[in-house]
């Protein structure tokens, strides 16, 4: 880094200039964004290319800076004596002679690295401005003023095939083919209609009844009829048992059953 | 275009004459394009630099936009852009779902093809079932289906047929070609069912399970 | 137009062929005009008659657009129709005030634009400050930058990247098009150096990722 200089001049006064031009930095420590911008803006003060810059100049200027601080007793965050600190090294490592002891990157290593880091810095300001004077979308540039959104049609189409209708229609067939095995109910009194018979019919009766007198009418002819109808009412009377609203007896075996209604209390 | 006619020599005059109607027209476009609302001539103008024609702009952009997938149209005494009328098949995004029909639907598309004209009061004696609404709607609706005359009989009621979009979709020539019972039969459709006169135990109440299992077995 | 041309002798053909390029051209041109956002080729396609090719019609519209009052652009992976940017002084009134950025913010986009993908560690080491969590939040929110894959260093840290919103608003074609970005590259500014003397933790790993990253810029 040869750019880097070495010469002692600067250690005079500084001139007035200087002086105010530090007190403003000084004052205005809350408006850098840490140690790297206020390096960056001091390195300005030097009015060269950043790839030219004085790392060494710079580290005086921020030192100078920190001492200024100090004396007017302002707070100085953290990180800004920690750049303080590393940039005291950086500046011992840059006018000693190299300790050929000593490990480490050398003072020209690390100052090259710190003039990259502003560089770099002052680079994405750079592209930052750029990038915000583009022509920008709502500012110079318009989208449509009425976008017209895109509707979504979702349409159902259902299919079927011909096999499908064939045995729909072949399942309805078979159905009506056993008709006469299922659907002769004109001799089937069912458990339903027994229960709505005798929840009507029991009302009346608060004694011991025998069942059989609950019975539809005119089914007892039917031996086919009578015997689904006794089914249904026997089933019907245990149904009302079951909820409660009756009670059910047999003297014997092959007596008659009775039954009672359970009145509420 | 013709924008390169005049930047050369209307530079220095551009200071106090309006400019070219190529640029008046090109700023017309612009406002129509970005602007929320129709906008009036007032309106254009009072936007143009001084001593623009708004409205003879307007002409020359409207003939620019004839027959393009763009219409400049006025509303009112404003102007606006739109998107022509013809495309508006552009800004649905169709999605089509094939689904299949229900059994139901099927059901009862079978019985009004092979006993058609059909009363919906037939249907339901047929499918021991009532037929909702629903699946007669969407038989008509997908038009396989439709009203067929009135049938001659107390309450003279509406009667269903099948359409010739049915017959097309199912490859037939006419509902007669539609296979028969014994047809049915043979191609194993009717097979699994026992035979009437062979009454099997219970099966009154196992009736609508074995029904279930049954359509089980053909649905897929 | 040759909508004439075609009408009569293509009527039948026109179930299977895909309409002519000039209509193809209109129906491009009525969708991208319709819409405030970029749409792909795909979409475009999607929602076009089957056999379309919006790509070519899209290269005659954008042709036909060259020096109105409104462009045709490319976005991303996306086309756009915009205001040509010479008309804004016609457009206050469509202006829409923005939240101010801060500098912080404007600084931190324009790292993860030019340096994508990128870690909040990476950006705070360019920026030698930490980013605070509003800056990056602010940004999503606006959805300029979003999180991208994470970086194959200790850790596992999360990168962050630009979007296709980014690109719009800024009137990008693609993140290569960034102003200055190639001689920043060239000037070495956006590789990432470490420290000398700072022996990076994984640093074998990180060369090839970085590499990666970078060349992601470039790839499409």
């Amino acid at each position: 880094m040869d750019e880097i200089e070495f010469d002692e001049t600067p250690q005079e006064p500084q001139s007035v200039a200087d002086r105010l031009a530090a007190e403003a930095l000084i004052v205005d420590v809350d408006g850098f964004e840490g140690p790297l911008d206020l390096l960056l803006m001091l390195s300005r003060t030097q009015k060269v290319d950043l790839r030219k810059i004085s790392v060494l100049e710079l580290a005086r200027q921020y030192l100078a800076f920190v001492e200024k601080a100090k004396a007017l007793r302002i707070e100085l965050a953290a990180d800004y004596l920690v750049m303080a600190a590393w940039l005291a090294f950086l500046k011992s490592r840059l006018l000693l002679p190299p300790d050929p002891e000593e490990e480490g990157p050398s003072g020209e290593d690390l100052a090259a690295h710190l003039a990259f880091q502003l560089e770099r810095l002052q680079a994405m300001r750079t592209a930052a401005a750029q990038l915000m004077a583009r022509n920008r979308l709502g500012r110079d540039v318009f989208a449509r003023g009425v976008p017209e959104t895109v509707e979504r049609v979702k349409s159902v189409t259902y299919t079927a095939t011909l096999l499908d209708l064939m045995q729909g229609y072949a399942r309805i067939r078979t159905r009506d083919e056993f008709r006469p095995f299922v659907m002769d109910r004109d001799s089937v009194f069912t458990m339903e209609e027994a229960l709505e018979r005798m929840r009507g019919m029991i009302g009346f009766a608060g004694t011991w009844t025998d069942i059989s007198l609950y019975l539809p009418e005119g089914w007892a002819a039917d031996p086919v009829r009578l015997r689904s109808a006794t089914a249904a009412t026997f089933a019907a009377s245990l149904q009302l048992v079951k909820e409660g609203k009756a009670e059910l007896r047999q003297q014997g075996t092959f007596e008659a059953i009775e039954l009672r209604r359970i009145t509420d209390k | 275009m013709s924008d390169d006619v005049q930047s050369t020599d209307t530079e220095e005059k551009s200071l106090f004459a309006a400019p070219p109607m190529a640029e008046q027209e090109r700023m017309v476009e612009a406002v129509l394009f970005a602007s929320a609302e129709p906008v009036t001539v007032r309106d254009l103008e009072a936007r143009m630099p001084h001593g623009c024609d708004a409205a003879e702009a307007l002409v020359h952009l409207r003939r620019r936009y004839e027959g393009r997938g763009v219409q400049v149209i006025k509303v009112g005494e404003a102007w606006a852009m739109r998107t022509a009328a013809d495309l508006a098949f552009l800004m649905q995004k169709e999605t089509v779902e094939t689904r299949k029909l229900s059994r139901a639907a099927i059901e009862t598309l079978a019985i009004i093809a092979y006993h058609q004209p059909v009363t919906r009061a037939e249907i339901e004696e047929i499918r021991g079932v009532s037929v909702s609404r629903g699946t007669v709607d969407q038989l008509l609706e997908m038009e396989w289906i439709r009203f067929g005359r009135r049938k001659m009989t107390p309450g003279r009621p509406v009667t269903f047929v099948v359409t010739p979009e049915f017959l097309d979709h199912f490859g037939l020539e006419s509902a007669r070609d539609l296979p028969g019972l014994k047809e049915l039969r043979q191609a194993g459709l009717l097979e699994s069912r026992p035979l009437p006169g062979t009454p099997q135990f219970g099966e009154g109440e196992d009736e609508p399970e074995a029904e279930a299992g049954q359509s089980e077995l053909f649905e897929d």
